[in-house]
């Protein structure tokens, strides 16, 4: 089956491009790879039928956070020498920490039995705007509405944060 | 340091550039970016040069490259004078290969009038120069005629001259480290 | 500070009026200007194929002009290098010997007449400063060279040869000699 | 259009969740071993990915469009957490000097 | 100063590429970084160095460096007889040469004392306004370049081909032009020269407007350059501004109406001046003084008086050549001029003419050599070129990019 | 599938040779404004000058300045580039064509989220530039990568903002659809011509085109972000932007202007129509390339404080206000009110 | 203001009465007062010409330096050229001494445009200006170890090629 080995395969990419940004030294290699791993989640969506998610996620997440993550590295102009660096005990510690965890995680996972699988739905219409639309505005309308509050609280706080304080004082 | 005849001399294997390569290198002739180190009075000709009248862009050139790294021919127009040299060399050693000047006017070629203590009497004692368009300053006429020389140069020039140790001597000569 | 001239005019005192801050007016009126320029005739010399004449007193290459004998007019009395800004005549003078009244009209005359035209700045002094008629500068140009040895103008190149006379009778300061 | 999904071919849920599980604990793992803050941020963005994943595979799943909608929330949320936390950061950035995390222990005062 | 500045200029000057200018120590630690505007950045027209200290886009303060073509002019000077000078003169304010030319024919005349024609004086007014219609075209067609409007410089500079035809026409040269002669022009304006200025004043206004209405009243240019670099008029007079610079602060110097040379005391005309002294003011009063200019270029072409375009000075002014050619003594007196050997009296003289940039100034001490003993230029560009870091300190690049080309500061000038 | 390849493989190459060419044409336009020739000396009319162009970026030294991340200055270019290109798929060429084995779409790929996947890559874009930048290490290519990143991110709200009045009309985010819904002459230029300002305004600023290019505007950043780049690499910037000029003329056609709808369209049909459409499409987007080229040749250029205003506080409080009055012409035709 | 009208004599006078003893000559070539100073004296005289009422000569028009080497004890000279806009009067002053001692109190303080005309001079002649924020060079390599607008130096580049002088005594 092609579309398998695509699925796999995607998956596989997404992990390894995710672990490069734990690994990378560099923080804008970091960045570099977690907007790829980005970029392979939204293709995972596609795969998924969630083409509006997977565009959203795009433009979100690639487009906008990564890109604010991005100027924020370029301005304070970290290099891979200035790096701070944890010490290997630590590393140690956290990597056995997270296998552990992985391993928890997966034998907790395993066994589970997913209930209620819809039967193959190949014409599996949920990911698309009009749905995707309609159940926003009509069932998560407030949520949304609280959503963009917290928005607004954010911008807001940012703003108020990264100004120079002698500017506030003006 | 730049005739057609030592281009020959160069390349040993004989001057006959082999088609594909005059076809590439005439390609490359036609596409000649310049890079305006325009000092003074012959700066304003070269403007004049840029403008309708004359239309540098016909040769492909109204793409001025104020970066060093995206020229190709560096126009030094006006006085040079000593404590100018160091940065005129620097502009040329942030060239990227290959690479080509011309030296516009008298007081770039070797001072002119201003045989002074602060003038440097000629750019070709720091950077290897092309072509001379003699006048002070040179009509635009005889800017283009010196580009049109310039387009010459290019068009008989191999691909692996600038590979080539006579090459490396003539850079050795003029103190100008390449590797960068 | 009161006005020191009575007839000053200010000039930059017009606020922005509502229409200028909608930026489309003047845009739009800017792009009819360029509109039109599409359908103007191109005003552009086409240098190496098309030429354009020069003033006649336009101050270019020199000439060493020959008589209506065929004789050097040049008597090597050095005015023209003394007159020169950039001091790029070199001349060595020489005696005329026997039976070369045919070649120079004076009893002196220039055995080496150099220019150097990468230093001469056209100023058109030395011209003036002729008392002989011999040298002019006229509206030929310099060509650009490759190399800075060829920029030394000697008797070769200076003097007009009596198969191909230069015409100089349009520049003002010529003036007439009236044979003695 | 719709393009080929994994619904043609035999991809189980259980593949997506434990493939959501492996790239929340690299997430993990990054905030353990990181110390630079900025890449703390990117790794629990990377987590919160994690989750979003899990939610469009159970939704395609279920054929319901709920879990997407979670998604979106989950990127406002994410989407507020980086601009706030970077304003933080660069706020903490200009009195330090560093974007090591230890500094954040001066805020105990 | 600080080291910032020691720095940067090493970092410029060294020639292994180790060292490339990169963001320095001080950029993490303030938010600071250093900017090399120049000395061949694409916006200092003419070679000139400028560092700049910049917070983001904002300019904290800036530190110039200038001499890069220093050519010796008042050294040279001492060194050539007078009328040799006039070459060197050309390569000042090379947008204008014609004005230094005939400016230190004019010191030179003042020294001697000589008498002038009026029709010289007219030639001289329409040669000189033609200059300053050229040099002001070049300024601020530049202004248009450099807020990237780069249309309107190839409209004005085909007519300003024209203007260099017409010096062509008179002296052979088109842009170091070594026009006329102390006492008066090497020959007379010939017919090809009275038809093209007549077709000159023809299609300028037209061509004028056309890149006027491209930019004085667009709001993006107004914008950019409204309140970019402004500079009041107390403080352009401390620093020695003259010329369009100080007009368009708002003071209405100029030579030509304050010390009438050349007979500008016949001609009827208007100085602009601005308000605020900022890049539009000065764009402005460039504009008016364009149209300016051309209304006493019509006034002088129309009433050009008849009579000799030279003065009567068998000293100075060289016979003419039928006389060299023919007769003893011209040969004698050319010799004479030529060889310089011709009497000057001592003295010392200072006079002004009103150049492109301003007051452009000849202070002449003579010991009644074959040279001037001293010969001082007063070089408007230099003067106000110091004025430059006060003008752009709190705004930003973009600003100072175009002060730097409406204040117009050629780099000859500059240097000297 | 073989067809689709086929199409993509037609897609890139016309992208590319107009891209190339649109180089040439701006040179030549440039010419025809300032009363020149432009470029005559390359091949005949100088049609060979891009060609020239390429094959002398590709013989230049490629090199990478000694003090810069050599990895991203490598990708810089090549995310600008890809991400030029990548937006050429959703776009529907033409009407079908009609063959034996069935219709042929003129389109990659028909996503039912079409206009937000041009959105989406375009804010991808931004990377390319941030990134050249950054990594050349030059204080000019800093300030032009972060002039291009404020500048581009800005202006995307307000080009989303004045693309949502379109969707609300034709009630799809697919281009085909909105193509579809301006049948004939039933542009939507005609109901939205504030939209299509601000989205035109938008699309040059996301383009850095005049007269918003201050990440490489010449007088005072050199060359902004690739001031560092020389040879190919700097070639692949240049194309970029003349792909993403052709891409943004493509979609400004099909949103605003009908796509491949041209009035008189319902006397023709099958493959007749089908090369109408599509001929219709290229002489729309080759127009408003000429308007593009004719705006930089004709204004100056904003400062950046300005630009951002423009973007802030004029642009988007106006697609806002057009979102709204559209929504309410909306709300009252479709009778909610009643 | 009073009818007062400047022209030399009236100028001279008032000058004179203030500074007498510092003025040392006086003359008008060419219609020009000129004024050879003291010194030491002429800062006070022209911050006097500056503010005062009548006078108001308040415009710097040229600072430069002079070099006579055969005036012995006062071989470098200083030359103002100042301007009154207001009443369209110029004035010249001019002040000497000797080479080995050459310092000058700088007029920085009374007209901001002198900076860089100070420093020309000090550049050229090696004249000292007392008071001057930043007295380096200007036009000149920093590390040139000669002034060269003084007589005794050459003008021409000795690494000239290109000329012959064997002839007409160049």
């Amino acid at each position: 089956m092609s579309i398998e080995i695509l699925v796999y395969i995607l998956g596989g990419l997404t992990v390894g491009s995710a672990l490069m940004v734990v690994l990378s030294k560099h923080p804008i290699r970091s960045v570099m790879y977690l907007i790829l791993t980005f970029f392979l989640i939204s293709a995972n969506y596609i795969m998924l039928n969630a083409q509006f998610v997977a565009i959203v996620n795009m433009m979100v997440y690639a487009g906008a956070i990564m890109v604010l993550f991005l100027f924020v590295l370029m301005l304070l102009n970290l290099s891979k020498e200035n790096e701070p660096k944890s010490s290997l005990l630590v590393k140690i510690a956290s990597a056995l920490a997270g296998g552990s965890l992985l391993l928890v995680l997966v034998a907790a996972i395993k066994d589970t039995v997913v209930l209620q699988v819809a039967e193959k739905v190949t014409d599996n219409a949920s990911g698309l705007v009009q749905n995707l639309g309609h159940l926003l505005f009509t069932k998560y309308v407030l949520p949304f509405e609280v959503s963009s509050i917290l928005f607004i609280a954010a911008i807001v706080g940012a703003v108020l944060l990264a100004k120079r304080e002698s500017q506030i004082i003006e | 340091m730049g005739k057609i005849e030592d281009l020959q001399t160069i390349n040993g294997e004989g001057y006959q550039l082999s088609r594909l390569e005059h076809v590439l290198a005439t390609a490359r002739a036609n596409s000649v970016w310049p890079l305006p180190f325009a000092t003074s009075c012959c700066g304003i000709e070269y403007m004049a040069t840029m403008g309708s009248n004359y239309d540098l862009a016909r040769f492909g050139m109204e793409r001025m490259s104020f970066s060093p790294r995206q020229a190709d021919l560096l126009i030094v127009a006006g006085t040079i004078s000593k404590k100018l040299g160091p940065i005129l060399k620097k502009v040329y050693e942030q060239m990227a290969e290959p690479k080509w000047v011309l030296s516009v006017g008298a007081c770039a070629s070797s001072g002119g009038i201003f045989d002074t203590y602060s003038v440097l009497q000629g750019i070709d004692r720091i950077i290897p120069v092309d072509v001379y368009v003699p006048g002070c300053p040179p009509r635009p006429e005889q800017i283009i005629d010196g580009i049109i020389r310039i387009h010459e140069l290019v068009k008989n020039e191999p691909l692996r001259r600038r590979y080539s140790e006579e090459y490396k001597h003539l850079l050795h000569d003029h103190n100008i480290e390449t590797n960068e | 500070m009161q006005s020191l001239s009575n007839r000053s005019k200010v000039v930059s005192d017009k606020p922005m009026t509502f229409m200028e801050k909608l930026y489309l007016p003047a845009i739009l009126g800017g792009m009819w200007i360029t509109f039109t320029h599409l359908f103007r005739k191109h005003n552009t010399l086409k240098y190496p194929e098309q030429t354009k004449a020069f003033a006649p007193v336009y101050r270019g290459m020199h000439v060493l002009k020959r008589d209506e004998q065929g004789r050097e007019n040049c008597t090597a009395c050095g005015l023209c290098a003394v007159a020169c800004p950039a001091e790029a005549i070199t001349m060595v003078a020489n005696e005329r010997e026997q039976g070369e009244e045919h070649l120079y009209r004076e009893e002196k005359y220039a055995e080496i007449y150099e220019i150097n035209m990468l230093r001469c700045i056209f100023c058109g002094l030395c011209e003036e400063a002729c008392p002989k008629e011999a040298i002019f500068l006229t509206d030929r140009l310099v060509p650009t060279e490759y190399e800075r040895a060829d920029f030394i103008y000697g008797k070769d190149k200076l003097v007009e040869s009596m198969d191909y006379r230069i015409d100089i009778t349009d520049r003002q300061s010529t003036g007439k000699r009236t044979e003695k | 259009m719709i393009l080929a999904t994994v619904f043609e071919s035999g991809v189980s849920i259980q593949f997506y969740l434990i493939f959501a599980t492996v790239l929340f604990v690299i997430g993990a793992l990054g905030v353990m071993t990181r110390r630079n803050s900025i890449i703390l941020l990117m790794c629990i963005e990377l987590m919160l990915n994690a989750a979003n994943l899990l939610l469009v595979a159970f939704s395609s799943y279920f054929g319901k469009a709920d879990g997407q909608i979670f998604v979106f929330f989950i990127m406002v949320v994410a989407a507020a957490e980086a601009t706030v936390g970077l304003s933080i950061l660069v706020m903490a950035y200009r009195n330090a000097r560093t974007v090591d995390v230890g500094i954040f222990n001066k805020l105990k005062g | 100063m600080s080291n910032w500045i020691e720095e940067e200029k090493s970092s410029l000057l060294k020639s292994n590429q180790n060292e490339k200018p990169q963001l320095s120590k001080e950029t993490i630690d303030g938010d600071i970084a250093t900017l090399n505007l120049g000395p061949t950045h694409p916006a200092t027209h003419g070679i000139f160095q400028n560092i700049l200290r910049v917070d983001g886009e904002k300019i904290l303060s800036s530190e110039q460096t200038i001499g890069y073509i220093h050519r010796a002019f008042e050294k040279l000077a001492e060194r050539r007889p007078f009328n040799q000078i006039t070459p060197i003169t050309d390569r000042l304010n090379y947008c204008s040469s014609p004005i230094n030319n005939i400016g230190w024919e004019m010191t030179v005349e003042k020294l001697i004392q000589a008498e002038i024609p009026k029709r010289v004086d007219y030639m001289r007014v329409i040669i000189m306004e033609l200059a300053r219609i050229a040099d002001h075209l070049v300024c601020n067609s530049v202004v248009g370049v450099d807020t990237g409007a780069l249309t309107g410089f190839t409209y004005v500079f085909q007519e300003r081909e024209k203007i260099y035809e017409l010096f062509e026409e008179v002296c052979g040269a088109r842009l170091t032009t070594n026009i006329g002669r102390i006492g008066g022009f090497e020959r007379d304006f010939s017919p090809t020269f009275h038809y093209k200025l007549k077709e000159f004043l023809r299609t300028f206004p037209k061509v004028f407007n056309e890149f006027d209405s491209l930019l004085a009243r667009n709001r993006i240019f107004m914008d950019r350059t409204m309140k970019a670099g402004p500079i009041s008029g107390e403080r352009a007079l401390e620093y020695g501004f003259a010329g369009p610079n100080l007009r368009a602060a708002g003071i209405d110097y100029d030579v030509r109406s304050m010390n009438p040379y050349c007979s500008y005391q016949d001609f009827d005309f208007n100085i602009p001046v601005g308000v605020n002294g900022d890049t539009y003011d000065r764009f402005m009063v460039r504009q008016e003084e364009i149209r300016q200019s051309l209304r006493i270029i019509e006034q002088a072409a129309k009433n050009i008086p008849e009579g000799s375009f030279k003065a009567d000075l068998p000293d100075f002014y060289l016979p003419p050549k039928e006389k060299v050619y023919n007769n003893m003594e011209a040969l004698i007196y050319h010799f004479k001029i030529v060889m310089g050997e011709t009497p000057i009296p001592a003295g010392e003289v200072y006079h002004s003419v009103e150049g492109g940039n301003g007051e452009l100034g000849y202070y002449l001490v003579s010991d009644g050599g074959r040279t001037p003993y001293r010969l001082q230029f007063r070089r408007p560009c230099f003067l106000y070129y110091q004025a430059y870091p006060e003008m752009i300190t709190g705004s930003t690049i973009s600003d100072a990019v175009l002060t730097l080309s409406s204040l117009n500061v050629i780099a000859g000038e500059l240097d000297a | 599938m073989l067809e689709k390849l086929i199409l993509v493989g037609i897609i890139f190459t016309i992208s590319l040779v107009i891209a190339m060419y649109a180089t040439y044409f701006e040179r030549k336009v440039a010419a025809w404004f300032q009363d020149r020739i432009g470029p005559d000396r390359a091949g005949p009319f100088g049609l060979l000058q891009p060609l020239a162009d390429g094959v002398k970026m590709f013989l230049k030294e490629d090199f990478i300045p000694r003090n810069s991340d050599k990895w991203l200055f490598i990708m810089g270019p090549g995310i600008a580039m890809f991400t030029s290109l990548m937006t050429s798929t959703i776009i529907p060429w033409g009407p079908d064509i009609v063959t034996a084995s069935g219709n042929i779409v003129l389109q990659v790929a028909d996503f039912d989220i079409g206009i937000l996947f041009i959105l989406g890559v375009v804010s991808v874009g931004v990377y390319g530039i941030m990134i050249g930048g950054w990594a050349s290490n030059n204080k000019f290519s800093l300030f032009g990568a972060i002039r291009a990143s404020s500048q581009m991110i800005s202006y995307e709200l307000a080009m989303g903002i004045s693309v949502i009045t379109i969707v609300m009309m034709t009630g799809s985010l697919s281009l085909r659809d909105i193509t579809e819904a301006q049948h004939g002459m039933n542009w939507n230029i005609f109901y939205q011509p504030l939209a299509f300002v601000i989205f035109f305004v938008c699309s040059l600023a996301e383009l850095n085109r005049a007269p918003f290019d201050l990440a490489e505007c010449e007088s005072e950043l050199i060359g902004g972000y690739h001031t560092e780049y020389g040879s190919m690499k700097l070639g692949f910037f240049l194309f970029a932007e003349y792909v993403g000029m052709f891409i943004s003329s493509a979609v400004i056609s099909i949103l605003f202007f009908g796509g491949y709808n041209f009035p008189g369209m319902d006397s023709v049909e099958g493959n007749t129509l089908a090369v109408l459409g599509v001929v219709a499409l290229f002489v729309k987007i080759f127009f408003f390339i000429f308007v593009i080229m004719w705006i930089r040749w004709t204004l100056p250029r904003f400062r950046f404080d300005q630009l951002m205003h423009l973007g802030w506080k004029r642009l988007i409080p106006l697609a806002l206000i057009n979102l709204l009055v559209t929504g309410l012409v909306i709300a009252f035709t479709s009778g909610w009110f009643n | 203001m009073s009818e007062f009208t400047l022209n030399n004599e009236t100028v001279l006078e008032r000058i004179s009465t203030h500074f007498g003893d510092a003025i040392l000559s006086s003359e008008t070539p060419y219609d020009l007062l000129t004024l050879v100073v003291e010194p030491t004296r002429v800062h006070e005289l022209i911050k006097f010409l500056k503010e005062d009422e009548a006078l108001q000569i308040s415009f710097l028009t040229l600072l430069g330096g002079i070099h006579f080497p055969d005036n012995k004890r006062k071989e470098l000279g200083v030359n103002y050229h100042l301007h009154s806009l207001i009443h369209n009067f110029r004035i010249r002053l001019k002040i000497y001494f000797s080479i080995e001692n050459p310092e000058v109190d700088s007029i920085v303080d009374l007209y901001v445009g002198a900076n860089w005309q100070e420093r020309e001079t000090y550049d050229f002649f090696g004249i000292t200006f007392k008071g001057h924020p930043n007295m380096t060079r200007i036009l000149n390599e920093d590390d040139m170890d000669y002034f060269p607008m003084r007589k005794e130096y050459h003008l021409e580049d000795a690494t000239r090629e290109d000329k012959d002088d064997r002839f007409f005594g160049r």
